[in-house]
Order: structure tokens, then C-alpha cells, then sequence
């Protein structure tokens, strides 16, 4: 599977294999992810990025089962703080910051205005523990004192992935459901009814922190380096990511 | 430990197998009598479900159930009925995704039974019903049986399309899977692996039952 | 009641064209096997379907390819004997005849049968667990039950022993002969043939030349494939002179027919013609060597090799001195040659 | 070379005890459906184990069940007919032949065979596309090119038409001749069974009572069961009185047989032992009349009630002037008389 | 459009394929000739990869080949061969998900099987590996055929176990069915139905040419 096929004439440096570097990426951030690594690749021709996605959890299970990875952005802290020694620990940064939003199907008569009105709705999808949001969601209904009598009635369905949420919302099989606004951006049949106040739930930080025992440590600390800039943040900004509060 | 999600998984298996039964045994029926030519394409299309990943299946089900949906729509307008998001979609789920199983298992059984009794039968004045009710029905019953058990087996650990359009709602729509996927992405690994034992021990006795059936009828 | 067939059909290799026309009588079709007799029987049936032509039954047309008429097995009231028996495999003896009864809804007729095939003791038995011979009679008692308008026995008897057979035989005779519709036998067993049918049809290669009364076709068989199935032992080519003589090249032997018949082929001659004395008729005389003898239980059968011929002679004699490689000599009345034209 | 075998098999309802003792000559084993015959032949041929017992082949013993022997079938060495076929459907019939002759690597008499089967325009085609005479004669040329040390034929002829049957049981009766080992043949055919072996044992019930010399059997059967299978047409209930005579409810007759025999239980009498003058010897005499004439080819079987006997008469005759109803007083020559202990 | 899902999912089932044949029928050949006291726990314990949710399979199959596990560590150790995270680790998953079917279809045919002849086979002296490769097989085969196709589509659109264990990796791991849920994700609704279309028309293609297969075999 080699790619030395793609030797430019300009390229003199490619003449020998590329470093590869595997980041393990919650998949939200799939295409921004591969809109830099063009960037990226292209900068650095001594290195070749391979990316692995997937829900944050199941990334966290996998490299706790030993798979072969340099850097891991996690769409959760606890997925990080899952991993313990396996990361380390002073690479580890907060690099993006997402916003969770309450969405209802596109032109719902019934929808609620605001985060106020879930008291009323007949259904809502929320992502389990395992999707990242679905803590933030938690916290966000605990702290407005709707979660007990919302799980009591039994109008809470928890979604495996992102998608589950987003879908189910769009076909209208529940009434709203509450997502990231990135994830909300990918999805034409669901519109966003309210962004929820900042101070219900902790911020929503994507971590990211290059692997104890990682092949390429250098490269992958390089990699996230770059992440940090302008210019990989613009990318980011364009799906609705925003740079964490540096507190 | 709540029950509920093994006796919600059992009801959805259950009444899928059923209807996953005759729905089955009557595509194979249909599809063994059609002319060569469309013969082949109705099998390949009766066979398509079990080839799609359960998510894919389960997103379409959740287009045609859902209240905008083909067929969601009109039984809420009408019934004032909301199927998406209940246990019973979940039916409806494990129907498509066992169909294929139980059809094929049928059709293979359907096509080796010797055709000189089905022409005897039909030469003694029996009717195509009783025919295919009491003469190909049990002499095929290993095959149907076969076929019936990987269907119920299959239902029970359906996961990707039930959780798509059944959602989990604990104590509601919760099923042995999507409990089980869920307390795991929790980190409560012990009562997953729990759940998980539940399910082999189940799908166990249920593969036991009727293979000592089976064992039964063909020494009576 | 009656039974009209003008049918073909092209199979693979193979193709069936049949001309059958019969009352109320038992008919048989004799023939070699391979010859399209359960082929002709499941077309009747309307288990297969000809690909030109057209089945009358008592006058309904049951099938005709140009009208475009092709009734159901179930409506045609034909009972066909499969010569694998076909018994429902999850059906008791009983269930199974049972079945037969359900046209008829003459469920009463159910037990006298069973007692007439001696299945008494098998009645709550499954197919599997019968012998080849039980599950013959089953398969027979389930067809009566359905009082069929036609009957048709693709080989009745072939799998029941002798004693069984000819109870069996006893029991068909009188059914076939109570029976108001047609009855067509297909048997392997010329005598059996003879003794519950009143016309036999001749079938070879798919083909028939027709029904014939049997008495004639027994005495003077006229093509190869009858003289074989009425049962002469010995069926020769033959070459006619333009003398009118006839020469058989394999017992090298000529002789002048009584009467003259045009385009001889053949002759066949039955074991039983020759003699060792000199017929007080017209004769032909054989000398060879005997080169092997069998016996059975009431007569032997030798084989003799004629003198300068290049065939085989089967002779059917009660005398036991005879001995191997021993020279004989054997006269045959000239009227027991049958000349046969194809 | 030669055969032993004494087994014993428990299947449900039906119990198998069978003794059989025999060098290398053609055996035959007639029986009625039902009564063994294939079961034992799967026990010798290893695939069916008997619960108790012994099977000794050429000195080799291939199954002892108090030594813990028991050969696989591969290596017994033996040849079995099956009598459904029993053809690979898969291989075409020149296959089929080929796999019996992996064993002997004797490829060469798989040509020769397929011409002495008359199945050479076959050879390509799959046993699903022959008809079952043609299969028959597939499983015949398969078993002979596996040269086994013992051949067992179930029914061999039982699906041939008459003509192939005539020349396959030559060619077979070379084959017995000519072959080495025992050969067992299970046959319906009492003539066949006559023709082709020397000695014969009859089946009844999964027992037998030993082999007996053909000859000696169907002059002098002992049991009903072997009357019935020579070929009496009469067997018949009898009763021995104190003083020596036999009645015969079924004929309202009594005799005093020419030589006294302890525990008579029936008598038979063959169809053909009749006759219309009185006779030179000791005779008896049945008035009856005729209830049912059926022609065969050469004579006629004729069904008579006998005045006041609950029974039936079976008369085998070649008189043509007889008529249904009529009166008519038959003789029976005492030494036409068996007398049955079983 | 990037065509390296097709190509991978295509090579992965159809290694998958060729191994889920071997074993099936080979495990369907034991059981069957098991005796009757341990043939039933057998038969059950065979099907349950196909009762357990795919991803459960994926996790414990994680455990087993990672380089801690069972398999992986010795792996690792003797060959430094990292398994998981790279295309073969999904065949093992997809055997394991697709073996039942086979499996199960397999036994049925085989039992089916007129014993009779292979009674005749066994008289003639052929060798048990003969009798089952020349004439079990062959005999089998419209069963045996029945259950490879069942198991090759259902190893293409194979997707719980084949993440877990072999990630999404464009242009290294992507599988059809991967690349679908993730486009799906990014909203790239358009792309995913693309791939969508592909696997059936795939799925379409194989079922439709083992059909004109099965058809033309039967009239030679
Ligand atoms: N599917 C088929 N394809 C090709 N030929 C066939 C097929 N089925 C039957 N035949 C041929 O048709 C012919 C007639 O078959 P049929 O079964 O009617 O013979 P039959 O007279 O009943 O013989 P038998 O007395 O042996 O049963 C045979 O030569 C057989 O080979
Ligand atoms: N699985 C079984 N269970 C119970 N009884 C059986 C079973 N198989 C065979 N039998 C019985 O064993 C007896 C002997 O059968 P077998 O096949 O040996 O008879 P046969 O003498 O060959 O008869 P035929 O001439 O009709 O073939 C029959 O009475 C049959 O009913
Ligand atoms: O991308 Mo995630 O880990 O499914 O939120
Ligand atoms: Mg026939
Ligand atoms: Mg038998």
C-alpha cells in the first residue's frame, strides 16, 4: 500500500517513504480533519497522516486494546481521562470548543422555543454518556431541573451516535433532540431552536494529547502544533468549531 | 437488575419471528412458482436486506415510519398513531433485517422436496392450500424450523436498526442490545457483560429447544 | 366414459409422440424402458404439459394446445400410481389415504381399504418406516380412495413379492373391472398385462402404433419391440430374398413363409416352438451345440449356438438329459415364425 | 470363499434374527415385502450394525460384537445393489461406473461394461435425466467394476422391462457364474431366484429357517410361507384329525395323506395340479362353481367357490370353453398335496 | 470519487468468503457426524456468533487480537504483526459474523442428503475424503452455494464488528459499509447513498450471477 507513486518532480524529499502518523479523531471532526491533512501533507511531504475515526469511546477502547496510535482527539475529556498513562500527559491541550444546541425538525409546529419548553414535549433524543454531548445534555436539563421528570415520564431516548440524534430528529420521530451545532450544521432537515446558556454545562472540549508509547511522537506533537494555528482553525471555525476559552 | 430490556427483546423477537414466518414461508412459495425470468431478480431483491449494514436499513425504515414518512404519516393522520420510537417499531425493524433468513432457509428447503409427491397430491384432487399447508409445509419443516430459529436468534441481537428507529428509552423501548451497548459505552462494564451472558444464555435454550425437537420428530 | 390422447412432446434428447384412444376398457402400455410410458401418463395427469396437441377425458377436453386449454391435475379426476410411490412423508398410512378420500369426502371407504391391503397393523406407521412393498399398497389403497374417473398404474406391482402380487392382482382385477371410467396399466409384466387388460399398446422410442386386441398381438406380434414384449425369447433380423425366402443370418436357416408378407425385417420365434421330433407340418431345421442351460423350476431354458450361424438360439424344454456342448438337432413349425416388418 | 452370518436386530416392532451359512455359490433370499431381506444385506455390507452377533467373509470375520469387531464397509469387501439405485446424482453415468472401479483400479472394464449394459449413447447423462430401468442398469454396471468378494443384489431386475430383463439376467447369470465369491440375491422373482441360484432361503419375519436346496423347496415347501413363494396358488387352512384325515375348512374337504406328518397346520395345492379327468392315482374330488375366469396369454386362471366350502380354488387351465357360473367338479391327485407344518 | 472502500470491502469479504466456506462446511461435516449426546451443544454453540450484536463480537474479537490478546500477543511477539487496525482484522471479524449462516445452511443440506447413497459409496470402497469431496459436495451443492452467497453479501455490508476492530482509515480500512456511516455523519448524505447504491448493485450482481449459475447447472 505504498504511495511513492505520488513523487512530485518538486518534491526531491519524497524520494523515500513518508513518515506515517496515525491520529485517532472523534468523528465530528472527519472532514475538517481531512481538509487539513491536504494542507498539511503538502507542507510536510515527510509526513503522511493516517487517520482513524470513529465515535470518541470506541476509539478510547481501541487504543486501550493496543492499537497503533500517535495522537487522539477526543470529542470528550473522558474518553482522555480514560486513558490515563497511555497519554502523555503535558502534550495534552484543549483544542476546540463546541456548542450544544437544542434542534427541532425544520418547521415543527411543535417544537419548543427554548430549553424552557422541553417541560411540554412528548419526546426528546438525547446521545447516551458515550456521545460526548449527551453529558452535556445531562448536566444542561439537570441544571434547569428537567431531567428527573423527564426520564421519569420516559420521553428521553438515548441515541448511540451522533447520528442516531440528528436523523431522528430529522424524520420527526421526536419532538427536538439536543446535539453539538456542528452536527446540527450537517443535517438540511433540522433547524436550531436554541443554543444552550453557557453556564449549565462545563465547556464542550474536544482534548487532544499525542500516545505514551506513540511511534512518532515528534511528528504527531508537530501535527498538533499546527492544529493550534490560524490556519488549521479556520477550517474548524467553518464547520462551527470555536477555540477554547483559554482560562 | 431490570428486567425489562430481556422481556421488551423477547416481545420484539417474538412477534417478528411470527410474522417473519409467514411473510418467509410465503415469499418462498411465490418466488419457487414464478416464471424462470423474474424468478431471479425477486430472489435477489427479497435477499437485499440482509446485504445492507442494519444502520442503513434502520434509516430508511425511520424515513418510511417516521410521522413524515410513507407510511408513518398516514397512520398518524388517521390512527392518531405514532409507531417510531415505541417497542412495536422495533418489530418492524427485525422483520426486514430476519426476512432474507428465514426466506432463504425456506426457498432452499421448498426446492428439494421431490415434486412427485406435490403431483401426486395434485393428482388426487387436493387443493393447492392443502397442498402447501399439509403436505410441503411438514415435509419441509426442518428447513422452515431452521430458518425460523436464525430468524428469532438474529432479532434477539438485532442492534443497529432497533436502536435507530425504536430508539433507547430505559424501561420503554430498551432491548437486551441497545441495554447492552449502552451500559458498556457507560463504563458499566460488569452489568453489560452481564446482559451479555443473558442474551447467549437465551438465544442458548432457545437453539436447545428446538434442536431437541428436531431430535423428537424424527424418532416419534 | 373414454380417454382420447394425441400428444407430443419434446424432451431433451428424447421425444414423446402418443396416440391413444380407449373406453370404458383396460388398457395397457407395454414397453422398453426409457420409453416415454410415465412420461404419457403424467401428461394425462396434467403433471406435465405437452407441447402440441390435445387430452380428452369422457368427452372434456382436459387440454388442447390450440385452444389454449389446460386444466389443473386437480380438475381432471385422473389417479395416477407413481412408480416411486410418492407417499406424503409426514402422513401416517391412514392420513395418507385419507387424503385420497378428500375429493370424494367418502371418508368411510378409508377403512375397508386399508383391510383390503392388509395395512391393519401399519396404519399409524410414516412412509419412511415401511418396506418398499408396503409402501406400494399404501400408495394403491390412497389412489382408489380418490375414485378417480380415470386410473392410470404406472407399474403397480413391481416392488410387491409374489404372493402379495398376486393378491394384489386379484384385488386390481376386480377393481379395474368394477371400475366405471378407463384404466390404463403400465406394466413390465406381459402376462399381468394380458390378464387385467383388454388392449395393449405397443410403446417404443415414444412412439405407438395404436392399440391392439391382445389375443392378436400376442399370437402374431408384427414389429421387433412387440415380439420382445409379448415375450419371444428369440428375436432375429432376417433378410427376404427376392424369391420370396426368407434367410436368418444368425441361426444361418432359410425358409419360404406360408403366406407371403411384404418388407421382412425380422422374425421372432417363442423358446417354446422347437421341437425335438419331426412336426407332422411344414418345418425348418436347426442343428447346433448347446452351450449353457438353466433351469427353472418347471422347465429349462438352453441355449444353442447354430451351426455356421453367428447368433444365439433360446429353446424352453421340459427334458432334462440334456448336457452341455452336447449337438442337437431342432425342428420349428414354420407357422410358429412371426414375420416381423420394422 | 464363503459367508457367515448370524445376527440379531431390534428395530421398532419388527425384530431381525438371521442364520445364513454359505460357500461361494449363487444364494437367493425370497421373502415377502417387509420381511428383512434388505436389512440383512445392509448388515453384511457394514451399513447397518446388528446389536448382536457375527459375520464372518472368506474367513475374515468383518463383524463379532463380543470381540468388539466391526469392519467399515470400505473394507468388507462386498457389492450391494441398493434397490432405489442408490446412483451419485451428480456424476454422469460413465462416472458413476468410474467410482466402482476406483477401488480395483481396473479402469479398462468400465468401457466394457457400459457396452454390456447398453448404455452407451447414456454415458454422458445424469442418473436424474434416466428413466428407472436405465438407473437400474447404471447400479448394476457400478457394483460388477468394483469386482467385490461377495455380491448382493436387492431386486436387481425389479424396475427392467421384460425384453432387458431376459437379456440382463443372462448377463448376470454369467456374471453369478463366473464370480468368484458368494452371491446373495434378493429377488420377488421365484423364477429368477430358481434360474439363477442354488440354493434359496426363505424370509419371513426377519427369521429364517436356513438355506434349502432350490429343488428340494419347490417340490416340498413346509411352511405357508415358502408355499406362497414357490408359487402355489393355493395355500389353505387345514385341520388334522385324530385319525390321520385332513380337512380343509375352505374346500369342505377331507383326505388321508399318503404318508402321515405330526402337526399339519395348512395344505397347498399349485393352480396347475387340477384336473378335469379323474386322475390314475389317489385323488379327491371339489365340486364348486366358477366365480371369475381371467385370460392370460397361454391360459387362463379360473377363481372356483366350492359347494359349501368358505374358501376359494385357484385353477390354472388352458380349456377355453369354460363359463362364469357354471358348475364344475375338479380332481386333485393326493401327491398334489402339501402339507404345510407352519 | 475515491474507489479504495469497494476494492477493500470486496477483498475482505471475499477472504472471508473462502475461509466461512472451509470451516462451514467442515464444521457442518463434524457435527454431523458427531453422536447425538454433544451434537445439539455443538450445533448451538456454532450459531451464537450470530445471535451476539455485531459489535459485541467486535469488542471480544478486539480483546483477542489486540497486542495484548490471546491471538495478537504471540502475533506480535513472533512475526511483529500488529493485526487489529489494519483490513485483515476485518476478515476475521466477518468470518466470524458470516460463519453461522454458512454453517447452518450447509448442515441442512448435508442432512438432507439421501443416506443411501452414501451408503453405496461406502460399499464401493470409497474413502470417506472421497465420498464427501466427489459426491457429499456436489450433492450439496445448491445448500452449500446458497450459504457462501448468504455469507459473502452479508461479510460486504458487515459493519459493527469490521469498525471495532479494523477502524475507518480512509484509503487503508474504509469499507464500503464504514465510508457510508461516516459520510453519512458528515452529512454528505449525497456520497453515502452513492456507496449506498454500490453495495447493492454488488450485492445485486453476485446474487443474480450464482442465480444464472444454480439455473444453468440445473438444465446442463
Ligand atoms: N428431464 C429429462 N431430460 C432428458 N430426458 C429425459 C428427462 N426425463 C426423462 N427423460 C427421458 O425420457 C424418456 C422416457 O422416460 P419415462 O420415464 O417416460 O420412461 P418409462 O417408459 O417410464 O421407463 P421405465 O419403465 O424405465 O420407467 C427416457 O428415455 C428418459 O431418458
Ligand atoms: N426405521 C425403521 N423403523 C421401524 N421399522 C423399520 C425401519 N426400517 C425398516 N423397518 C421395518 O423393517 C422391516 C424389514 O424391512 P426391509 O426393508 O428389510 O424389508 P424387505 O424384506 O427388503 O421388503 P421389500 O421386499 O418390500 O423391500 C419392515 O417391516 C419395515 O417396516
Ligand atoms: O465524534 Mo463523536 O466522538 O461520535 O462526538
Ligand atoms: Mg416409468
Ligand atoms: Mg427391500
Amino acid at each position: 500500500n505504498s504511495n511513492t507513486q505520488t513523487d512530485d518532480a518538486s518534491n526531491a524529499a519524497a524520494s523515500t517513504d513518508p513518515t506515517e502518523v496515525t491520529v485517532f479523531a472523534a468523528a465530528s471532526l472527519t472532514e475538517s480533519l481531512n481538509q487539513i491533512k491536504e494542507v498539511y501533507e503538502s507542507e510536510h511531504p515527510e509526513v503522511e497522516l493516517v487517520y482513524n475515526f470513529d465515535s470518541s469511546g470506541t476509539l478510547q477502547t481501541q487504543i486501550e486494546e493496543g492499537a497503533v496510535c500517535d495522537l487522539f482527539i477526543s470529542a470528550g475529556q473522558k474518553q482522555m481521562d480514560g486513558l490515563g498513562d497511555l497519554v502523555k500527559s503535558d502534550s495534552r491541550v484543549d483544542l476546540l470548543e463546541n456548542t450544544v444546541v437544542l434542534v427541532a425538525p425544520k418547521g415543527a409546529e411543535n417544537a419548543p422555543a427554548s430549553f424552557e419548553d422541553l417541560a411540554n414535549v412528548s419526546s426528546i433524543a438525547l446521545g447516551n454518556s458515550d456521545v460526548p454531548v449527551g453529558q452535556y445534555s445531562e448536566e444542561i436539563l439537570k441544571y434547569m431541573g428537567l431531567w428527573d421528570g423527564l426520564n421519569a415520564d420516559g420521553k428521553i431516548t438515548f441515541g448511540s451516535n451522533v447520528k442516531e440524534v440528528t436523523s431522528q430528529v430529522a424524520a420527526a420521530a421526536v419532538d427536538c433532540g439536543i446535539v453539538y451545532r456542528t452536527d446540527a450544521a450537517s443535517e438540511p432537515e433540522i433547524e436550531v431552536v436554541a443554543t444552550a446558556p453557557a453556564e449549565s454545562y462545563s465547556p464542550a472540549i474536544y482534548p487532544a494529547a499525542v500516545l505514551t508509547n506513540a511511534a512518532q511522537a515528534e511528528e504527531a506533537q508537530e501535527f498538533l502544533d499546527y492544529l493550534k494555528t490560524d490556519k488549521a482553525m479556520d477550517v474548524f471555525a467553518s464547520v462551527g468549531f470555536s477555540r477554547p476559552d483559554e482560562a | 437488575m431490570d428486567w425489562f430490556p430481556l422481556w421488551n427483546s423477547l416481545r420484539i423477537a417474538a412477534a417478528a419471528t411470527v410474522i417473519t414466518f409467514f411473510l418467509g414461508i410465503f415469499a418462498a412459495y411465490l418466488v419457487c412458482h414464478l416464471p424462470r425470468s423474474v424468478k431471479g431478480i425477486c430472489d435477489v431483491i427479497l435477499t437485499i436486506p440482509m446485504v445492507l449494514p442494519p444502520t442503513v436499513v434502520g434509516f430508511f425504515l425511520l424515513r418510511l415510519l417516521g410521522p413524515k414518512g410513507v407510511i408513518g404519516s398516514p397512520l398518524l393522520e388517521w390512527f392518531d398513531l405514532r409507531i417510531i420510537m415505541t417497542w412495536q417499531a422495533a418489530i418492524f425493524a427485525v422483520i426486514i433485517v430476519t426476512f432474507p433468513l428465514m426466506y432463504r432457509t425456506t426457498r432452499g428447503a421448498f426446492e428439494s422436496f421431490d415434486p412427485n409427491i406435490l403431483d401426486a397430491a395434485r393428482t388426487l384432487g387436493l387443493s393447492g392450500r392443502y397442498i402447501f399447508w399439509r403436505i410441503l409445509l411438514p415435509g419441509c419443516k426442518q428447513g422452515v424450523f431452521a430458518g425460523m430459529i436464525l430468524a428469532f436468534a438474529r432479532g434477539l441481537g438485532e442492534y443497529g436498526a432497533t436502536s435507530m428507529v425504536s430508539g433507547y428509552t430505559p424501561g420503554r423501548t430498551a432491548t437486551i442490545s441497545t441495554t447492552v451497548y449502552q451500559l458498556w459505552r457507560e463504563g458499566n462494564t460488569d452489568l453489560a457483560y452481564r446482559w451479555v451472558f443473558v442474551n447467549l444464555a437465551i438465544s442458548f435454550c432457545v437453539l436447545m429447544a428446538v434442536n431437541l425437537m428436531e431430535r423428537k420428530r424424527r424418532k416419534p | 366414459m373414454s380417454i382420447f390422447v394425441d400428444i407430443e412432446k419434446n424432451l431433451d434428447g428424447f421425444r414423446l409422440n402418443m396416440q391413444l384412444e380407449a373406453d370404458n376398457i383396460p388398457i395397457a402400455l407395454l414397453g422398453a424402458s426409457g420409453s416415454g410410458k410415465s412420461m404419457t401418463l403424467r401428461c394425462i395427469a396434467g403433471v406435465e404439459k405437452p407441447d402440441r396437441g390435445k387430452i380428452v377425458i369422457d368427452g372434456q377436453c382436459v387440454f388442447d394446445s390450440e385452444k389454449k386449454i389446460n386444466l389443473p391435475p386437480q380438475e381432471r379426476g385422473t389417479g395416477l400410481l407413481f412408480q416411486n410411490y410418492a407417499l406424503f412423508p409426514t402422513m401416517t398410512v391412514r392420513q395418507n389415504i385419507m387424503c385420497g378420500a378428500r375429493r370424494s369426502r367418502k371418508y368411510t371407504c378409508v377403512d375397508a381399504l386399508i383391510q383390503q391391503f392388509g395395512l391393519e397393523k401399519l396404519d399409524k406407521r410414516l412412509p419412511s418406516e415401511l418396506s418398499g412393498g408396503q409402501q406400494q399398497r399404501v400408495a394403491l389403497a390412497r389412489i382408489l380412495a380418490s375414485q378417480p374417473r380415470i386410473l392410470m398404474l404406472d407399474e403397480p406391482f413391481s416392488a410387491l413379492d409374489a404372493f402379495l402380487r398376486w393378491q394384489v392382482e386379484q384385488q386390481m382385477s376386480e377393481v379395474i373391472e368394477s371400475f366405471p371410467g378407463t384404466t390404463i396399466l403400465v406394466s413390465h409384466n406381459r402376462e399381468e398385462a394380458y390378464r387385467l387388460c383388454q388392449k395393449i399398446a405397443v410403446v417404443q422410442d415414444g412412439k405407438t402404433h395404436g392399440l391392439r386386441e391382445k389375443r392378436e398381438l400376442f399370437c402374431h406380434p408384427k414389429t421387433q419391440a412387440e415380439a420382445h414384449l409379448v415375450g419371444m425369447e428369440n428375436v432375429l433380423d432376417a433378410q427376404q430374398q427376392s424369391d420370396g425366402t426368407i434367410y436368418i443370418p444368425a441361426w444361418n436357416v432359410s425358409f419360404t413363409p406360408q403366406n407371403t408378407v411384404p418388407n421382412v425385417r425380422a422374425v421372432s420365434v417363442s423358446a417354446h416352438a422347437f421341437t425335438l421330433e419331426e412336426p407332422p407340418s411344414d418345418y425348418l431345421t436347426v442343428n447346433g451345440c448347446i452351450t449353457r442351460i438353466m433351469h427353472g423350476p418347471t422347465d429349462a431354458i438352453v441355449l444353442i449356438t447354430p451351426q455356421q450361424g453367428s447368433g444365439v438360439l433360446h429353446w424352453r424344454t421340459c427334458n432334462t438329459s440334456l448336457q452341455r456342448d452336447q449337438s442337437i438337432r431342432l425342428y420349428l413349425p414354420l407357422d410358429q415364425i412371426h414375420l416381423l416388418t420394422e
